[in-house]
């Protein structure tokens, strides 16, 4: 017997927040999308996020991380939205099918409309001793303490100074772990100054010009060598966890097999699939939103999940002209407020450049 | 000499200089286009009531301030961005804005009781619980300690999850310094130096086949152009990750081996399945019967 | 060492209720219902979730999110279980994979 | 200005077969060079299984031929500096019916009086072999001379001791032309630029069509796809090649090894497993004419997993990591097209090989290189003519 094989209207690869907002505003357009999603909780990297979020009042700012997913979760289901959790999509195939290992077992979705929210998995760089035990992402880090309850190490090296870093780092600190320091490169942070301030008021020192050159150990971390970029001085630091925040990749696999043109933005961490303004790929009936179309805020996730999934209605004809015009103005405004400030630059040009061809 | 210090900033203070990183000067900085200094101003409201301090210096995509505030005395506008607002004659010093602030960058000074105190409420997630009458170390905004100050009273808010709001005594003249309170001293040991450190350089650079970076190269520099054909060459990428963490310093080692920009050398051709996925379940044919 | 956060500033309380026991290399380990196994060795200490099999060098959880398989153990009998997406079971064997060599030198 | 280039001899193709023609021809002392379009073992050769499988060859010629090649590979895994991962482990081809049994019967007799070692084996007697088969086994035949091969270290060392020799390789470089003067080659346009040669190889593979209509030759080679599953690394657990008759079916198209599942016979699935040195397990394949894609889908990555677990069950338990698909340069008969073509001088076919590219590399390359240098061959390559098909 062959794979099962379903038809459906819309499927959203992802349940964070570009995915479950694309979910909602497509039920708001009368198409029933099934959201499908490798973890077994709902809300994407949301729900291993412990601080209040930036942004607007329309994305949820002031509440935290894992209350936004929540909501957004239960928002879902009021709308007759189907989340399916544990459920890896494998493939994503030149004619349009889905391959799914879920709970269920493993079959095939066919559907008209595909949204990728597959978000952005976590950039490493190699260093001599980055295989020991103890050296992990700061999202690996993040996932261990915020969602399991268990420490990365008692005394942490952060590496990267950027939001996840600064965020992870002062997260760190909450659980009742030390941070030894926090490692960056650069002059200064690329993060919100007032993360800086936070891990500062906390004591911990902060490394500008600093890199790692190696972690030391035998069964796991023991010390980590830092020197710094402009005298060349070598220091060792005694931790027992080295976690790495140096950016963040987008996952554009599925894209890439689905054959969707593939464009790179260094500013928005590399390899994405190419789209236009409102979120449609090269390949008609594939849309994408959120960090796997550029690696910004969940709040810029949450309305380009928004905007992908108004394109879609409009293509799939549940959403007439107008409307979906309507629609398009304001979220696409509203994504231009967010990237408004200086802190985004980077952002607007890249994204100029990727909406110029 | 402290209390020298002190006068010297009481004295700046009077004459409208900055105070110091993350002082007035810098709220006035970053607030162009002649709007009114808002430090200043609830600077003079403390003295009769407790006020917020927004010290919102960067213009992030923010507005919680806004929305938390019950009274419309803080104001972030149509611009998402804008630096906000705030108008102390209206606040009421209920302390919301404080607790919601993502960034934790509003406080509370009051300066209303006498004898040269004022109470200063931040916000605190920290793991060790403050109680009133405790005493605390004071930091400002780089965490440099100021002092010790005493918890007068704790307070929770901001939903489920709550923030506390944590007020403090402190000397009246660090009532707009003081950004935090501290009731655990971390132990941050001073690293040690490492004399005529001499790496090798090399280092695994795919964990699971376990290739070093030299060999990459080596590979690179016999003439392999893609990443497609490195992995043939090495396996680097081949392993049960499949590349997953590696393929980004792979492709950045390659481009410079090659004189290339990392996009020339493409995203490559991933193959299903993404996950690994067992046998008995990818031949499976009985799905349990499901609605879609 | 215990690496369990029990109470949480904004969590709360976390549970330390260790309900569970699994065996790790035959040694019973208590582990919270529900927890990854990874998470449950690495509350205890237990770093290293396997040997490498070129080098035979220590490993252990590094993405938590299934991708770097790295925490692959042998579970039940069952070889390269990825142990960070891997719920405990009451008296499930958990089996340590390939023989130490060496460390890393240390620089 | 395009750079003016010349070599003796110019290889079109950086596969397993353009690789071993540069080797032989390299050890007669030979100026070689070789074109690739994109690197080596980019194409077929580096996205098949290891199989050096003599039993599923032809009586006649094509076995003779494959035994030939199988004698090359101790000397070449001695010979090349990569590690080609030779391993002569024997294989063994399993039926799922009497009605197979009795075919392969009759094909163990008629390769025995080929010269190859063939024995037939009972489901008891396949115990000593495989820990367990599935339950439809019925027997099968064992082949002490199968052996396995790594097909993309064997084509990446053969061009590398070829380059040692003082063969050229040109990766990344396109063959535009093929200029013929009075019957001749005489150059080769390329995009790094002309190369004078008076002898040229097609071992372009599936793109040996193209290359032929360079000079008016209707090569009639069709990419055929075939698809491979790999498994997580294990400890050795398979100690030798294993397929199905119905692999050999698909293969030789024999009516009676078929699939008859409708579903595998449009795929052309024929089971074959095999653990490669670095411990993943390669579990294939599949037969399909779909033009260029070299896409994997799901469809045949359901087949084949399915029909994995019929011959070998415990594979079950088996995470697969990657799937890939090669397309095969095919022939209509399924036998290599080796030779000169009429009219043009210094044109030579090494392609076609269907399948049995790594299987048949040495013997093609050295064949090569003795048509190339001496204008004759030690094995008689008539039945291998492009004029066999007309």
């Amino acid at each position: 017997m062959a794979l099962p094989a379903y038809e459906c209207p819309m499927v959203v690869v992802g349940a964070g927040p570009a995915g479950l907002c694309a979910a909602l505003e497509a039920a708001e357009a009368g198409i029933r999308a099934l959201v499908m999603d490798e973890n077994e909780r709902g809300g994407g990297q949301l729900y291993k996020q412990i601080h209040r979020f930036f942004g607007s009042r329309h994305h949820g700012a002031g509440k935290r991380g894992f209350e936004i997913a929540a909501e957004m979760v239960e928002g879902c289901e009021r709308a007759g939205v189907e989340i399916r959790l544990s459920s890896a999509v494998l493939g994503c195939f030149p004619g349009g099918e889905l391959l799914v290992d879920g709970p269920e077992g493993v079959y095939l979705l066919r559907p008209q409309a595909t949204v990728l929210a597959t978000g952005a998995a976590e950039r490493c760089f190699p260093f001599a001793g980055w295989t020991l035990p103890g050296v992990m992402g700061a999202g690996a880090a993040q996932t261990l303490l915020n969602v399991h309850g268990v420490l990365p190490g008692k005394r942490v090296l952060m590496v990267g100074a950027g939001n996840v870093g600064l965020i992870v780092a002062y997260q760190l600190l909450q659980a009742g772990a030390e941070v030894a320091g926090v490692v960056e490169a650069e002059r200064g942070s690329r993060g919100y100054e007032v993360h800086l301030q936070r891990v500062r008021r906390e004591g911990v020192p902060v490394y500008f010009r600093h890199r790692l050159l190696a972690a030391e150990g035998d069964e796991g971390v023991e010390a980590a060598l830092v020197e710094s970029v402009d005298e060349g001085r070598v220091r060792r630091f005694r931790v027992d966890a080295l976690c790495l925040a140096v950016g963040l990749v987008p996952q554009a696999e599925l894209a890439a097999m689905r054959g969707c043109r593939i464009a790179y933005a260094d500013e928005l961490g590399g390899f994405l699939p190419w789209h236009d303004r409102e979120m449609r790929t090269s390949v008609p009936g594939v849309y994408v939103a959120g960090d796997a179309a550029g690696v910004e805020e969940a709040s810029v996730a949450m309305d380009e999940g928004r905007l992908a999934a108004v394109a879609a209605a409009e293509d799939l004809g549940a959403l007439d002209g107008a409307r979906a015009a309507a629609k398009r103005k304001e979220l696409l405004a509203r994504l231009e407020g967010l990237r408004g400030g200086p802190t985004a630059s980077h952002i607007r040009r890249a994204r100029a450049r990727l909406n110029a061809g | 000499m402290k209390e020298r210090k002190e006068r010297k900033e009481s004295k700046e203070r009077e004459e409208g200089k900055a105070t110091g990183e993350g002082g007035r000067g810098a709220a006035r900085d970053a607030l162009q286009g002649g709007r009114d200094d808002p430090w200043t101003a609830a600077w003079e409201v403390s003295r009769r009531k407790a006020v917020a301090v927004v010290d919102c210096r960067q213009e992030i995509p923010c507005d919680p301030c806004e929305t938390a505030c019950r009274k419309g005395a803080i104001r972030v506008g149509d611009d998402v961005c804008a630096l906000p607002i705030s108008e102390p004659e209206t606040c009421d010093g209920c302390g919301r804005c404080v607790a919601l602030c993502p960034g934790m960058a509003i406080y509370l000074i009051d300066r209303s009781a006498d004898g040269g105190k004022a109470a200063v409420t931040v916000p605190y997630e920290m793991g060790e619980e403050p109680r009133a009458g405790m005493e605390a170390r004071v930091v400002d905004g780089e965490g440099k300690e100021l002092g010790r100050g005493k918890i007068l009273e704790v307070r929770a808010m901001g939903g489920a999850a709550a923030t506390l709001l944590v007020k403090v005594e402190v000397p009246e003249t660090w009532a707009l310094k003081v950004r935090g309170v501290r009731l655990r001293q971390m132990f941050i040991e001073e690293p040690e130096e490492v004399e005529g450190y001499r790496g090798t350089g090399d280092c695994l650079i795919c964990r699971c086949e376990e290739i070093a970076r030299a060999e990459v190269e080596k590979a690179a520099g016999s003439g392999f152009r893609s990443l497609a054909a490195l992995r043939r060459a090495s396996r680097v990428g081949l392993g049960y990750c499949q590349g997953r963490f590696c393929r980004e310093p792979l492709r950045e080692e390659l481009a410079r081996k090659c004189g290339r920009g990392v996009e020339e050398l493409g995203i490559g051709s991933p193959r299903p399945p993404l996950r690994p996925v067992k046998i008995s379940r990818l031949g499976g044919g009985d799905v349990r019967d499901t609605q879609f | 060492m215990d690496l369990r956060v029990r109470r949480h500033p904004v969590l709360g309380d976390m549970g330390g209720g260790d309900e569970v026991t699994i065996f790790v290399d035959g040694r019973p380990l208590p582990a919270r219902a529900g927890e990854p196994i990874a998470a449950a060795l690495y509350a205890a200490g237990i770093r290293a979730t396997r040997y490498s099999r070129g080098k035979g060098e220590a490993r252990g959880p590094f993405c938590m999110v299934g991708r770097c398989t790295e925490c692959a153990m042998t579970v039940d009998g069952i070889e390269n279980v990825r142990t960070c997406v891997t719920p405990v079971r009451d008296g499930m064997r958990v089996d340590t994979p390939g023989v130490r060599r060496h460390g890393p030198a240390r620089v | 200005m395009s750079e003016i280039l010349s070599s003796e001899v110019v290889i079109v193709g950086g596969g397993v077969i353009g690789a071993a023609t540069a080797y032989f021809l390299c050890k007669e002392g030979a100026e070689v060079m070789v074109i690739e379009a994109d690197d080596l073992a980019s194409g077929a050769s580096g996205a098949c299984d290891g199989f050096v499988s003599l039993q599923t060859k032809m009586p006649g010629v094509h076995l003779a031929m494959a035994l030939e090649s199988a004698r090359l590979f101790p000397s070449l895994a001695e010979d090349l500096e990569v590690n080609i991962e030779y391993n002569p482990c024997g294989g063994l081809m399993l039926a799922t019916s009497q009605e197979q049994m009795k075919e392969l019967r009759a094909r163990a007799k008629a390769l025995k009086s080929g010269g190859l070692e063939v024995e037939m084996l009972s489901p008891a007697e396949l115990k000593e072999y495989l820990p367990e088969v599935g339950k439809g086994i019925k027997g099968g035949s064992f082949c002490p001379q199968d052996a396995q091969v790594n097909p993309i270290s064997l084509t990446l060392g053969l061009a590398q001791k070829a380059q040692e020799m003082g063969a050229t390789i040109l990766r990344g470089c396109q063959v535009e032309n093929i200029v013929v003067t009075n019957n001749r080659v005489r150059e080769v346009h390329t995009t790094a630029g002309n190369i004078h040669s008076r002898r040229v190889v097609c071992a372009a593979g599936i793109g040996s069509n193209q290359i032929g209509k360079m000079i008016i030759v209707d090569v009639p080679v069709l990419p055929q796809r075939g698809q491979i599953l790999v498994t997580e690394q294990r400890d050795p657990i398979l100690k030798c090649l294993v397929s199905g008759a119905e692999y050999l079916g698909t293969k030789a198209n024999i009516p009676e090894l078929l699939p008859t599942d409708e579903e595998a016979a449009k795929l052309g699935l024929g089971f074959t497993a095999e653990q490669t040195a670095s411990g993943n397990v390669l579990l294939g394949s599949t037969r399909e004419f779909v033009g260029f894609d070299s896409n994997t889908t799901p469809e045949a990555m359901n087949a084949i997993a399915r029909n994995a677990m019929r011959f070998l069950p415990w594979v079950e338990d088996l995470d697969v990591i990657r799937s890939f698909a090669g397309l095969r340069p095919c022939s209509p008969d399924g036998l290599p097209i080796l030779g000169t073509v009429k009219g043009v001088k210094g044109f030579y076919l090494a392609t076609g090989h269907s399948g049995d590219g790594v299987c048949l590399a040495p013997i093609t390359g050295k064949l090569l290189s003795e048509l190339v240098l001496d204008g004759e061959t030690s094995l008689d390559i008539e039945p291998f003519s492009l004029y066999r098909f007309k």
